[in-house]
């Protein structure tokens, strides 16, 4: 029995909080799976970026505890291959945005080693901190 | 004399990028002045419809270009020219995104009271697309000492290509690395995840999957038989290059890859020996110059 | 004679009288109206902050240091009437105003983190490694409008990032350490900790020794002097006043 | 004051007297009265300096330093009753138990913790306590620089005849040589812990000469010099994790049946609770006494300086030495009302400033020693009648800094005096453009605990250091060795304190029984007050708000 799938006024803000936040009109995904295909950190993903899009849609706020739009280099890939036009990079940083801007940091600077920082460049340490803390 | 934009990690670990770069330049009969009073590019794009905060820091360097002007330093040259892929990325973004909405270029001016308003009269341009403007052939004559028999694999990462409005060449089939590298004299290799992500911030907190990512990217680079990679990227660099070291423990059999920017190499076919930073790589590529006998004189 | 000079003296008494015993009222032409803390007070118009809420009946305790703008206890943050802008300010170096409405900042809550500055490489990641927030900087120059000292503070911030500890340091020279500028900082930087370890690894790093005084220690040690001054110490308190009045002839001026 | 027209700053009858400061200025650039000869010094000294000028003392009736004389708001506070009743402190429950207390946050214990660390005092066996936060000191706002003779046409002996000479030759022999004798070593120590001073680009000091001074040897860092030491210090202290009590000031220091200080008591001005200390060796470091107003003079001294430490040492039988001398910086801002008695670095004078009376005209040779220099702006203020009178009431003469500039080269005086430019323009004065007004105001203790080469005391287990102590500069302190002596005697107090707590030191019971011996001879010598000290901090609040305070919550 294929379980019900229950459109609430929650599931509905929900949706609606993503399209706005990203600027992308959400419910326009056709799950035809090129971005999934094209996405190169696909393999550490726990949900593609297909099955992400659907869970948007649906309005399904435990997208937010998937693992998927943390892994997202921001790469654009998806973006410039969608062939409905859509921009996936923009609905995931709004996913990763909710999330740091109820001051929930992704990564803590503070405890990466100090032999580890010490390697990293200015521009990973800048990059990092600017998607992974609020 | 155009404003370039160095960045911060070519001021401090990739600083032999910048100092091959403006002599590569000076070579080419362009003089690079450095943005004065630069700040942070603000890396990497905010990309949420609210979010103007993170688009404060690139204007604020667009406007240094547009103050040049009008103190006289320079004139009519509204020409920014970025080396870094994340930092031309970003500066043109923010550059775009104003000019397509008029109402927060005023608000981001408006919080920014203490700088000129942003006219949007700045063009952002990469290096390669400076070099491209240049020339190949003039750079090809400027060769003297021609990489003859150095089997090069361009890498693009995503930032100079991807979205279409950024783009400086094809997202899908670049070439803008291969002609310059061919001018040098050096043999091309193709390789097809040229333009495949190199893991870029994630390496912060997840250097298995960029190590990952850079091990099928250079096999695949040695498969098609390169023998060294070229990158414009600071962060592409350190991911492709330092993390070999991550690579190594996860494929032991995994032999180095060289991987350099490809303003050491026009430096070296420019005979610009003390500024090629060979000396500087996380993977040194001496080793393999000195077997194609292209070696420098002096450390670097 | 001697009744003249009491009588100087106590002239000298009344002129500064205003800053010694607190203001008193009948020598006060013009008030201001002011808020501290939102309670309105009505106080003499020519007062510092800092006065003036002492003239208001506030005995200082903390957000007081060396009331002469050294040492950034007295931190304040105030609006004009009919202005949106939040000014910073040191409430003994700012004149109050008509319409002031003002509240002093007695601490900025910061870690400083711990080091031992003669293990630490001169070099750029050095910074990053204590101070990863600086990474987190967005140019958006807040803290430059807080700074009462009008340093441009996100210039030297920036200047962490290229690694230029020459920019930091001479960026930061005149920072007195008030922490308003970390405490209105979107990215949650401490910016003057930051400079303080910079400014160190600069002034040990940045500039070579003075020569003169490593061999000045060095002779000092050896006992150079030992004589000289034996000499100079047994000397009467009448050859010390000649010998005084003889080197002062021969002074560098300027 | 009634809301004149300014004109940059200055009401129109002072534009008056500074055209007139611009119109001799070109003839005076390079041309220096006289130096004084020492009876025309002698002389203005007993005219009208104000420690010379009858009236301001009187000899103390108990205690150590009977029959000493000491100016009377100094006097009141020895001769007071303690803060606390000796009976109602519970001395059975030790809060802290330490092998040094530092009393006092400035340069001097700053450098005291460190070098007692240094010399084997683990961190959390040390701690320091101060009435204000760490670094709220005299020494933060220290401007001119740290004199130190390690230039090769200079040598500590002439460093030495300077400051003895400077002190009208009463200083400690013996104390003043380890002044200058540590000098250099203190420079270079600084510049390994990271100072930024001013140096040229081969790595050399910038020095300039101070009054008083016959060579170049002031070390500077711009007009910051007390702030960039102490935050250095301070920040060496915090990398170390040695514990502070800040707001914790000492009420009363615990002796033992031998008689050794043994620590003491902490009292919390915030929660008003008082804490035990006891220690093996404890360090007064406590600084001066300019917010005790002597005379009447404004003061460019820190909101505590209130003569604490010499208060509660005096209490348990210290030495006190030179207590008649007070030191007045000539030149204390005098205008506007808000800067009044704010410290203009004598710096300034040695770049070429040069003071004036109100006709424009020199009166005196710009760099005689201080209290030479105040004494002669007092006569030509109040004797002479040739000073400006400010709206408020206040007398002052000008310093006509703009001279730095042609002197210097334009940029000068923003380069050497950031800190003085940028106060001066938040009340609209350009003092590049336009001269200042100052006035004598009080600045330094020469004078209190006396002490030796070691930084001790009389009294066993009781050291000091800096301008708590007394004897280093006899009657009359120079330009920059202040800042000197707190960094020399706050490391040779650590150190020694820390040879002295290593060789054994047995604490015995602390007690306050020099307090209730105190209490019996302030009544077996008839004094009749109600005055309880120490002071801790000064009462600026409006007369109409204390006439109606009642104290009841």
């Amino acid at each position: 029995m294929i379980p019900k799938i229950v459109l609430t006024s929650g599931h509905v803000d929900f949706l609606k909080k993503v399209s706005e936040l990203s600027g992308q009109v959400v419910t326009q995904c056709d799950q035809c799976g090129t971005c999934s295909a094209s996405c190169p950190m696909v393999d550490g993903m726990d949900i593609t970026p297909a099955q992400m899009m659907r869970l948007v849609q649906l309005g399904r706020r435990e997208v937010l505890e998937s693992k998927a739009m943390w892994i997202c280099a921001s790469c654009f890939a998806c973006t410039v291959r969608c062939p409905r036009g859509l921009d996936l990079s923009k609905v995931a940083e709004a996913l990763r945005q909710i999330q740091l801007r109820q001051a929930i940091d992704h990564i803590d600077i503070k405890s990466i080693p100090k032999d580890e920082i010490e390697r990293l460049p200015q521009i990973a340490l800048v990059s990092g901190c600017r998607k992974f803390t609020g | 004399m155009i404003p370039y934009f160095p960045g911060c990690t070519l001021k401090t670990k990739a600083d032999f990028f910048e100092t091959s770069a403006l002599r590569v330049a000076r070579c080419l009969g362009t003089e690079l002045i450095e943005l004065p009073r630069w700040n942070c590019c603000g890396t990497v794009t905010s990309l949420t419809s609210d979010d103007l905060i993170h688009h404060v820091a690139p204007l604020r360097d667009l406007i240094r270009v547009e103050d040049m002007n009008t103190s006289g330093e320079i004139y009519q040259e509204y020409r920014l020219v970025a080396l870094c892929s994340m930092c031309f990325h970003v500066l043109k973004r923010a550059h775009l995104r104003v000019m397509q909405n008029p109402g927060e270029l005023e608000k981001i001016n408006n919080l920014m009271y203490l700088e000129s308003d942003y006219q949007g009269k700045v063009s952002v341009l990469h290096f390669l697309e400076l070099l491209r403007d240049i020339g190949f052939p003039k750079i090809q004559r400027t060769v003297k000492r021609p990489l003859a028999g150095l089997r090069v694999s361009p890498y693009y990462g995503c930032l100079l290509l991807r979205p279409k409005e950024v783009a400086i060449d094809d997202p899908e089939d670049p070439a803008i690395l291969s002609h310059l590298l061919e001018a040098l004299g050096a043999e091309v290799i193709n390789n097809p995840f040229k333009t495949r992500c190199c893991g870029s911030y994630q390496t912060v907190c997840d250097k298995a999957a960029v190590a990952e990512l850079t091990f099928d990217i250079l096999s695949r680079a040695r498969q098609e038989g390169a023998e060294c990679v070229i990158t414009s990227c600071p962060l592409c660099m350190f991911n492709l290059a330092d993390r070999q070291k991550e690579v190594r423990e996860k494929h032991p059999e995994f032999e180095p890859m060289p991987v350099l920017y490809f303003t050491q190499l026009m430096a070296l076919a420019f005979g610009l020996d003390d500024v090629c930073g060979f000396d500087q790589n996380a993977v040194d590529a001496r080793p393999l110059l000195q077997e194609k006998g292209l070696s420098t004189r002096g450390a670097s | 004679m001697k009744k003249k000079k009491i009588d100087v003296m106590e002239r000298v008494r009344e002129a500064s009288k205003a800053v010694i015993t607190g203001v008193d009222d009948k020598d006060i032409e013009h008030w201001v109206d002011i808020h501290i803390m939102g309670k309105a007070y009505q106080v003499p118009a020519d007062l510092t902050i800092m006065q003036a809420i002492e003239y208001a009946g506030y005995r200082l305790m903390r957000s007081c240091g060396c009331r002469a703008g050294f040492c950034g206890a007295c931190s304040t943050i105030f609006r004009r009437k009919g202005e949106y802008k939040l000014q910073g300010a040191m409430a003994c170096q700012t004149r109050v105003e008509d319409g002031m409405m003002l509240v002093q900042i007695p601490f900025s809550p910061a870690e400083k983190p711990l080091y031992d500055i003669r293990e630490e490489k001169y070099e750029s990641s050095v910074l990053l490694k204590y101070f990863p927030d600086v990474a987190r900087c967005v140019s958006c120059n807040t803290c430059t409008k807080s700074c009462p000292q009008n340093l441009q503070v996100m210039d030297y911030v920036q200047a962490a990032l290229k690694g230029d500890f020459r920019g930091i340091a001479e960026g930061s020279f005149e920072c007195i350490q008030c922490g308003l500028c970390a405490i209105r900082c979107p990215a949650e930087i401490v910016q003057y900790h930051m400079a303080q370890f910079a400014r160190r690894m600069y002034g040990r790093h940045g500039s070579p020794r003075d020569k003169n005084v490593e061999s000045r220690v060095g002779e000092i040690e050896k006992g150079k002097f030992n004589d000289e001054f034996d000499r100079v110490m047994g000397l009467s308190e009448a050859e010390l006043k000649d010998v005084y009045t003889k080197q002062q002839n021969t002074r560098e001026v300027y | 004051m009634a809301e004149l027209k300014l004109i940059e700053g200055y009401p129109e009858y002072m534009r008056a007297s500074i055209a007139l400061v611009e119109r001799t200025r070109p003839q005076r650039i390079g041309k220096l009265l006289p130096q004084m000869t020492p009876q025309e010094r002698e002389d203005i000294l007993n005219l009208c300096h104000p420690d010379y000028a009858p009236g301001g003392k009187r000899t103390l009736k108990m205690g150590p330093n009977r029959g000493d004389l000491a100016p009377n708001e100094v006097a009141d506070l020895l001769e007071a009753y303690p803060l606390i009743e000796p009976d109602k402190i519970d001395l059975s429950q030790v809060d802290y138990e330490t092998d040094i207390l530092i009393i006092g946050g400035g340069l001097a214990g700053t450098s005291a913790a460190l070098l007692a660390n240094d010399h084997g005092i683990p961190a959390q066996r040390i701690l320091l306590t101060n009435k204000l936060r760490h670094g709220d000191a005299n020494s933060m706002m220290a401007q001119g620089g740290t004199q130190a003779a390690d230039r090769p046409n200079d040598s500590p002996v002439l460093h030495y005849i300077d400051a003895m000479g400077g002190g009208h030759f009463t200083n400690k022999p013996d104390v003043l040589r380890r002044l200058v004798e540590d000098a250099p070593g203190v420079i270079r120590w600084l510049e390994d812990l990271g100072a930024v001073f001013d140096k040229n680009d081969a790595g050399e000091f910038v020095e300039l000469t101070g009054g008083g001074t016959s060579r170049k040897r002031m070390h500077a860092c711009s007009d910051y010099t007390g702030m960039e030491e102490l935050r250095v210090l301070r920040d060496e202290f915090r990398n170390r994790k040695i514990p502070v009590l800040e707001f914790c000031p000492a009420i009363e220091l615990l002796t033992d049946e031998e008689d050794k200080v043994v620590g003491a008591v902490v009292w919390n001005m915030e929660t008003d609770e008082y804490k035990i200390v006891t220690a093996k060796a404890t360090i007064l470091a406590t600084g001066g006494f300019g917010r005790l107003h002597i005379r009447g003079f404004p003061t460019t001294n820190h909101y505590g300086a209130t003569y604490d430490g010499p208060v509660i040492a005096y209490r348990a039988g210290a030495r006190l030495r030179d207590t008649d001398t007070v030191q007045y910086h000539p030149t204390g801002a005098a205008y506007p009302q808000q800067i009044i008695g704010l410290l203009l670095t004598e710096k300034l004078r040695t770049s070429g400033a040069q003071p004036l009376n109100k006709h424009g005209e020199e009166f005196v040779f710009p760099l005689e020693p201080r209290d030479v220099e105040a004494a002669s702006f007092i006569r030509e203020c109040y004797i002479r009648d040739n000073g400006i009178t400010t709206p408020t009431g206040m007398k002052g003469i000008w310093l006509d800094t703009p001279l730095i500039d042609l002197i210097k080269g334009k940029g000068s005086t923003e380069k050497a005096f950031p800190a003085m430019v940028r106060m001066f323009k938040r009340f609209g004065i350009d003092m590049i453009k336009d001269p200042v007004l100052v006035f004598p105001t009080l600045h330094y203790q020469n004078g209190g605990v006396e002490t030796d080469p070691q930084g001790a005391t009389n009294i066993r287990g009781l050291f000091v250091a800096g301008e708590v102590s007394g004897g280093v500069h006899g009657k009359n302190r120079l330009m920059g060795n202040s800042t000197l002596d707190c960094m020399v005697y706050g490391r040779r107090a650590g150190r020694h304190s820390a040879e002295y707590v290593k060789k054994g030191v047995k604490v015995g019971t602390p007690g306050l029984q020099h307090v209730k011996n105190h209490i019996r001879d302030m009544r077996s010598s008839g004094i009749k007050t109600d005055r309880r000290t120490p002071m801790l901090l000064p009462d600026y609040r409006g007369k109409a708000v204390l006439a109606r305070g009642i104290d009841i919550f």
